[in-house]
């Protein structure tokens, strides 16, 4: 098969994202040094030989810290992907598919969660059910419920209007078997094409949480923790905030061109 | 002769390339209504749009095109943008997006004085009031402020018309330029069209699918099979290549009353299934041996009578 | 008309909601605003005459009834932390949030736009897939990050831009020089969505038959891409624009903070760790308003523009 | 009038001297004094309120202190000197203090101060002005203010309180000032400007302050960033004069653009052991989770080594209160932490939550040490952020907590440091019981006789010393980031900027 120009999107976006998973299968067997075993004489200790991305100003070692944390990170992206893509498409499905009231109803209530900027909604989430992994990974989940509710919605109005659909009726197939059999397959490249998206976003919100300090509990990394710790050490160790911040970055890159190429190939 | 296309051949090149035309040769005399028929698929919207030179860009071709004593297919894009709607101009087939939603009509039309001529703005409007009149639209200060979207089908096609004889063009392509209106609107269209060669001495190259339509309008008619050229004829009626002769059958009229309607065996082969031979053998009636093995000439039976049969 | 009057119901039932969800939001919130206030030195019953004082003793309908009956007079009560009308604070505040969100969508539009149309001219070309890297790249930094970098890049490195806020009555000059990095940390990430957008606008309108009639009558490629494809792309772009604002404003909260910008932002976040009820309540329904109603107007000016759809 | 020099004179001898060692890096005397100039500072927190009478926050006091003064008015040497007041006289039983009004001294306004206003002020802090609900332990105290003449006013007591002298610092205020809140007048030597809430608070030189000689500085703008961050760059880029407070790892960063001023902290940080909670209500625990700690670890890795272990609730700055004995009883040792474990029946150890205010990183970072540390004797310290909010309501008086990190900040006066660990105390989160520290802490309160209000304080430093209530971590080092022409800058044992000493030069 040769690989065209637009392919690219796949070439480099799965060969990061491979190597990502690459690091994160690596991490549950081997890490090279103790994630949180602290010695304070080697604090903020360039890159060297045992200590290959330096060390954080508690003297751990940063590279064993980015493995572990690629665990959070990707934990972070499915559960709260999952979270809002099961609420979502079921929302979308059913205000999509029944319209008329329950849809207006629906639909008013995402307009409401979209108005609020994520960071915001997260914000006040957490601050309620207080701070920690799993409350952080609820609430990047439910941010993203009103973009999986509204795809899957526009995606069912377009599919319920086409003869197929009026056929399986006419057979008398159940409501749940015609939105679960027939139509939900039709419409699963555009979710998955907006699951990528939204996994992308999880990191980069979970990120920013973190920032505010309200994301994952010390001691255990996260990407986004580590980079909003290291930022006051930039002057000194600059290596300590580049290195979340480019795996940061990288693993989104990586989903959004994934992303793309899924959309590209979706149309084709 | 306006223009004469000789040995045109178009090539698709997705995956493995594709021959869509092949060493296509005719000619439009000066004023004439040459009619091109044929099933879709057949390569006939391809021809025009590879005089227009407005090919996708995986389409390649070779042959030549002469129109004004030149080749058109050598032509620089700044070249063909000059010829287009000044000397050759288009009619395309779907009125409803022909046209630019978001500016007025009259406006569209003017763009085409505005690029080729150097009227005025007031004399521009002038001219295009003008047009617009002799396309037979009525309270014409009116709808030269309306929008696409605010005419019926039949006014928009008339637009489309008044744009392509802006410039009174030596060769007007008009692509099946009434398919997608009704029947009433569509014998006004073909009036006006036969009325406008009539007074003006363009001439115009008309693709259709509908043989009855060809037969009234075109003064000759070149009808197409699968790429290739099969028969050119004046009179319908004195047709001789078998595939004429099918399409001919197939069109239903009172006087087979009772009988069932005639369809042609077997369906039109796609690009990668042409084999050589005559491209129509595998569903002629008629068809023999030989027919699957050359490809018959397109040769001159009566005065400009050509056929393209090994048998007729 | 009737779409007009629709529109507007919904806008407001949808205000409603949002005032509903940021008000009990904060009711279940562990946390004494008073103690936040008085601090540790406070002794319980300062802080009791303190909290009647504030009505934090009553039932939590009544406080939202006599909260939602002031926002409707246009009061929006006094913060706790800063004992001053709100509607003051937000005064004060609000330019500074709302010039570096529009300076921030400027330069997406500015910059998306025109990366857009390369994306999609070039679309198939080696050039054109380095431009989508580059312009998804964009998307992936993590907004206080950028802001990190630029700061100390341009900040102290290169000591370009001035950190000390200027309000744009002293010195607008200053004042956009001072929005300008937090500006551009803020809408690197929009850029790419810009861009990604207008460029499957254009490739989409391409193919659009309207176009090859501009051809066939002798326009040349640009004229067409000027008068023709992108005046027509333009309105999808507006929508887009209009997403964008939830964004901005959340990415906002975050930039502010990273420059230290007296925005709306950095008194939000400071009213949610000192417990400022009033105050954040106020801010949140107040940004959310702003989301929703931005968004109303960009769909009427959709309506406006383009002449097919009739209001 | 000869006891009252003599009385002074006693006060001076004994809290002379704290936190002066300026260590200031690369000061060189070719420069010369500038008159005036615009100094700005950085603070992190916004004021609670303007009027002195209502505000509680530390953050307020710390810059309104140059605005605002007492009858008395601390000094950096943690002495109190007389200031609206001239002089003053205590009465053979203490139980009444009788201060004579400096003459000529005068309000922002440009009114002169008269007995009438030190009046209204006292009173006004009894709570009965309007809608006003802040009530002080001084005028809880205060029988009668008694107007001598137009010179002198007696203020007497209910009962005796030899700890009383410091809480003559309350602001005095003019009395016909409609609203102090917002035009806050005083009689300090900076005069308020105006104050933008998140922004800043702008206060100029006032011009006919009483001490002469006094402040250079003509304008200061404390300003408000909260983010440590973007602070540090604005340092760096020359936006900010002074930076009280800095965090020790910035020291290299900034060494070589700014002055770095190291001095010792009235300041006490703290493991807090709640004593109600099993197993922390058994004294061996807490010894042994002592024994497991290692403070100077701590010290080296987040003060940069500049920090001093403690072992009581009393930094070193109080020199003359400080009970040098109290240092190294729990040295960092894991064997005896073990034995203790054992004797306690924990054997393998066990669990605990420690919450950590997230709003304070220095405190969050000890507690990732301490967790580290006490692995090693088995005992797993499970972190919990805790939002700023929810750690005043939920640990600090609701109590419900098992472990906390916190800095207790200290005071001019010693016994307002130390009545904290009283067990009737409102504030006693560690929820501490000791009827011997209690009763040495009623005692005194009973006499003003300064020896032996030294050998009580140091006797109830010791208590706590060994029942260790709480495991006492450090004095953290006092660090202040300065511009490179700034000078005089004079640290204070309270959590007080004084902007009055300091100048330019060029």
């Amino acid at each position: 098969m040769n690989i065209k120009v637009k392919d690219h999107n796949l070439i480099i976006g799965g060969g990061i994202l491979i190597f990502l998973l690459l690091i994160t299968g690596v991490s549950f067997f081997y890490l090279p040094h103790s994630v949180t075993e602290i010695n304070t004489k080697l604090k903020l200790s360039p890159p060297n030989f045992p200590y290959l991305l330096g060390t954080d100003n508690f003297g751990r070692d940063i590279l064993s810290r980015l493995m572990k944390g690629s665990q959070t990170a990707f934990l972070v992206g499915i559960i709260s992907v999952g979270i809002g893509s099961v609420a979502g498409v079921f929302l979308g499905a059913i205000s999509g598919y029944f319209g008329g009231k329950t849809d207006e109803f629906i639909m008013r209530i995402t307009d409401a969660m979209m108005a609020f900027p994520g960071i915001l909604f997260a914000l006040m989430f957490i601050s309620v059910f207080g701070v920690g992994i799993q409350n952080t990974m609820v609430a990047i989940g439910i941010m993203s419920i009103p973009t999986f509710a509204r795809i899957t919605r526009s995606g069912f109005l377009r599919e319920k209007e086409l003869e197929y659909i009026k056929a399986a009726r006419v057979r008398g197939a159940s409501n749940f078997r015609i939105i679960y059999h027939h139509i939900l397959p039709n419409v699963l490249s555009p979710i998955i094409v907006a699951a990528t998206m939204s996994f992308s976003n999880a990191i980069l919100a979970e990120a920013a949480l973190s920032y505010l300090g309200l994301g994952v509990q010390a001691p255990n990394p996260s990407w986004g923790r580590m980079l909003s710790e290291s930022q006051m050490y930039f002057m000194i160790a600059p290596w300590y905030t580049l290195a979340p911040g480019i795996m940061i970055s990288l693993t989104v890159l990586a989903l959004n061109m994934l992303g793309d190429f899924l959309r590209g190939y979706q149309e084709r | 002769m306006t223009i004469e296309i000789k040995n045109l051949n178009i090539y698709f090149n997705e995956k493995t390339k594709l021959q869509a035309v092949n060493n296509l040769s005719f000619g439009v005399k000066k004023g004439e209504i040459m009619g091109l028929v044929g099933e879709s698929g057949c390569g006939k919207s391809l021809t025009s749009l590879a005089i227009m030179r407005l090919l996708r860009k995986n389409a390649s071709f070779s042959g030549e095109i002469n129109f004004l004593g030149k080749n058109l297919l050598n032509l620089s894009a700044k070249e063909m943008a000059s010829l287009r709607g000044r000397e050759i101009s288009m009619i395309f087939q779907e009125p409803l997006t022909a046209l630019n939603p978001l500016h007025r009509v009259g406006k569209q039309i003017g763009e085409t004085l505005k690029i080729h001529t150097s009227l005025s703005k007031k004399e521009r409007k002038e001219k295009t009031l003008e047009l617009m009149n002799e396309v037979n639209l009525k309270d014409l200060e009116d709808t030269y402020k309306k929008f696409p979207h605010e005419l019926s089908g039949g006014q928009r096609q008339r637009i489309v018309i008044a744009m392509a004889i802006a410039c009174e063009p030596q060769l007007i392509i008009a692509d099946e330029p009434t398919t997608a209106l009704d029947v009433s609107t569509q014998t006004q269209i073909i009036d006006l069209l036969k009325k406008l060669n009539n007074k003006k001495d363009h001439s115009l190259l008309f693709i259709s699918h509908d043989l009855d339509l060809v037969g009234d309008l075109c003064h000759r008619i070149a009808i197409m099979y699968a790429g290739h050229i099969v028969e050119v004829i004046d009179k319908l009626k004195d047709a001789k290549h078998p595939y004429t002769k099918c399409l001919l059958d197939a069109i239903p009229n009172p006087l087979h009353k009772g009988k069932d309607l005639y369809s042609i065996p077997g369906r039109v082969p796609t690009l990668s299934e042409r084999k050589n031979g005559c491209p129509f053998a595998p569903r002629c009636p008629m068809a023999k041996d030989k027919c699957h093995e050359i490809l018959p000439e397109l040769l001159e039976k009566k005065n400009g009578h050509l056929v393209r049969c090994l048998y007729v | 008309m009737i779409y007009f009057i629709k529109r507007i119901s919904i806008m407001i039932f949808t205000l409603f909601l949002v005032s509903i969800i940021s008000f009990s939001v904060f009711q279940i919130i562990p946390g004494d605003p008073a103690l936040s206030k008085l601090g540790i030195e406070a002794s319980q019953e300062q802080i009791d005459t303190l909290r009647i004082e504030l009505m934090l003793d009553q039932p939590a309908s009544t406080q939202y009834i006599f909260w939602a009956k002031n926002i409707l007079k246009g009061d929006l009560g006094e913060s706790i932390r800063f004992s001053r009308p709100i509607k003051e604070l937000i005064g004060e505040r609000i330019s500074v949030t709302l010039s570096l969100g529009i300076y921030a969508i400027l330069i997406a539009v500015a910059i998306g736009i025109p990366l857009g149309i390369l994306n999609a001219k070039y679309n198939d070309t080696k050039f054109g897939a380095c431009l989508s890297i580059f312009s998804q790249a964009g998307l992936a930094i993590p907004e206080f990050w950028l802001g990190i970098i630029f700061l100390i890049v341009f900040g102290i490195i290169f000591k370009f831009f001035s950190l000390k806020y200027v309000s744009f009555g002293d010195d607008p000059m200053a004042h956009i020089g001072i929005l300008t990095l937090p500006a551009l940390a803020l809408a690197i990430s929009r850029i790419s969505v810009v861009a990604r957008h207008m460029k499957n606008i254009i490739l989409e309108e391409e193919e659009k038959d309207y176009v090859r009639t501009a051809y066939s009558k002798g326009l040349s490629m640009n004229k067409i891409y000027i008068f023709h494809i992108l005046q027509n792309a333009l309105i999808p772009t507006i929508t887009v624009i209009g997403m964008l604002t939830a964004g901005i404003l959340g990415g906002a909260i975050i930039v502010e903070q990273v420059f230290n910008l007296p925005g709306i932002g950095t008194l939000l976040i400071n009213g949610v760790t000192t417990r400022d009820i009033p105050l954040v309540q106020a801010i949140i329904t107040y940004i959310a308003s702003v989301v929703v109603i931005i968004n109303f107007l960009i769909d009427i000016l959709y309506r406006i523009i383009d002449p097919r759809i009739s209001i | 009038m000869k006891k009252l020099i003599g009385l002074l004179a006693v006060l001076m001898l004994m809290v002379s001297g704290c936190g002066k060692e300026e260590k200031s890096s690369n000061e060189n005397t070719l420069k010369t004094k500038v008159d005036g100039g615009e100094l700005i500072v950085r603070i992190s927190q916004d004021m609670d309120f303007l009027d002195p009478h209502k505000a509680l926050a530390a953050g307020t006091y710390e810059v309104m202190f140059n605005v605002f003064e007492g009858l008395l008015k601390p000094t950096h040497e943690g002495k109190l000197i007389p200031a609206v007041a001239e002089s003053f006289e205590i009465s053979k039983d203490n139980l009444v203090y009788t201060f004579k009004l400096r003459d000529g001294i005068k309000f922002h306004n440009g009114k002169n101060v008269e007995v009438e206003d030190i009046i209204f002020s006292l009173t006004r802090i009894g709570g009965d002005f309007s809608g006003n609900s802040v009530v002080r332990d001084l005028a809880k105290n205060i029988k009668e203010i008694r107007k001598i003449d137009n010179k002198t006013v007696a203020i007497e007591l209910n009962k005796v309180d030899g700890t009383i002298l410091s809480k003559f610092t309350t602001a005095i205020i003019s009395r016909d000032v409609v609203d102090i809140e917002k035009s806050p007048i005083g009689t300090g030597p900076f005069k308020f400007i105006e104050y933008l809430p998140g922004q800043k608070l702008v206060m100029e030189k006032f011009k006919d302050y009483w001490m002469t000689g006094v402040p250079t500085i003509d304008k200061v703008e404390f300003s408000i960033i909260k983010d440590e961050q973007s602070s540090i760059l604005s340092l760096q880029r020359g936006e900010i004069d002074l930076y009280p407070r800095l965090g020790s790892t910035h020291i290299s960063t900034l060494e070589n653009t700014n002055n770095i001023i190291v001095t010792k902290q009235n300041l006490m940080q703290i493991l807090s052991l709640n004593n109600k909670v099993k197993p922390f209500d058994d004294i061996r625990i807490r010894q042994a989770i002592a024994y497991a700690m290692n403070s100077q670890e701590i010290i080296d890795t987040l003060d940069a080594g500049l920090g001093k272990s403690i072992g009581t609730n009393m930094s070193p700055v109080m020199k003359n209160y400080y009970n040098i004995e109290t240092e190294g009883i729990y040295t960092h040792n894991i064997e005896k932490a073990k034995k203790l474990l054992k004797e306690a029946g924990y054997e393998n150890g066990f669990e605990f939550t420690l919450s950590l205010p997230t709003n304070y990183r220095f405190h969050a970072d000890t507690g990732v040490i301490i967790s580290e540390q006490l692995k090693k004797v088995g005992i797993k310290a499970n972190l919990v952020e805790v939002e700023w909010g929810t750690w005043l309501k939920e640990i600090y008086a609701g109590r419900k907590y098992e472990g906390t990190v916190i800095a207790l900040d200290g005071k001019i006066e010693p016994y307002d440091i130390l009545n904290r660990y009283i067990s009737s105390h409102r504030r006693n989160f560690m929820n501490y019981e000791s009827k011997e520290y209690d009763t040495v802490m009623k005692e005194i309160t009973q006499t003003t006789d300064e020896k032996i209000k030294i050998e009580l304080y140091k006797k109830a430093q010791m208590i706590l010393a060994k029942d260790i209530p709480v495991v006492f971590i450090m004095a953290p080092a006092g660090i202040i980031a300065t511009n490179k022409d700034l000078r005089g800058y004079t640290p204070y044992p309270i959590y007080v900027q004084d902007i009055s000493t300091l100048y330019f030069v060029k």
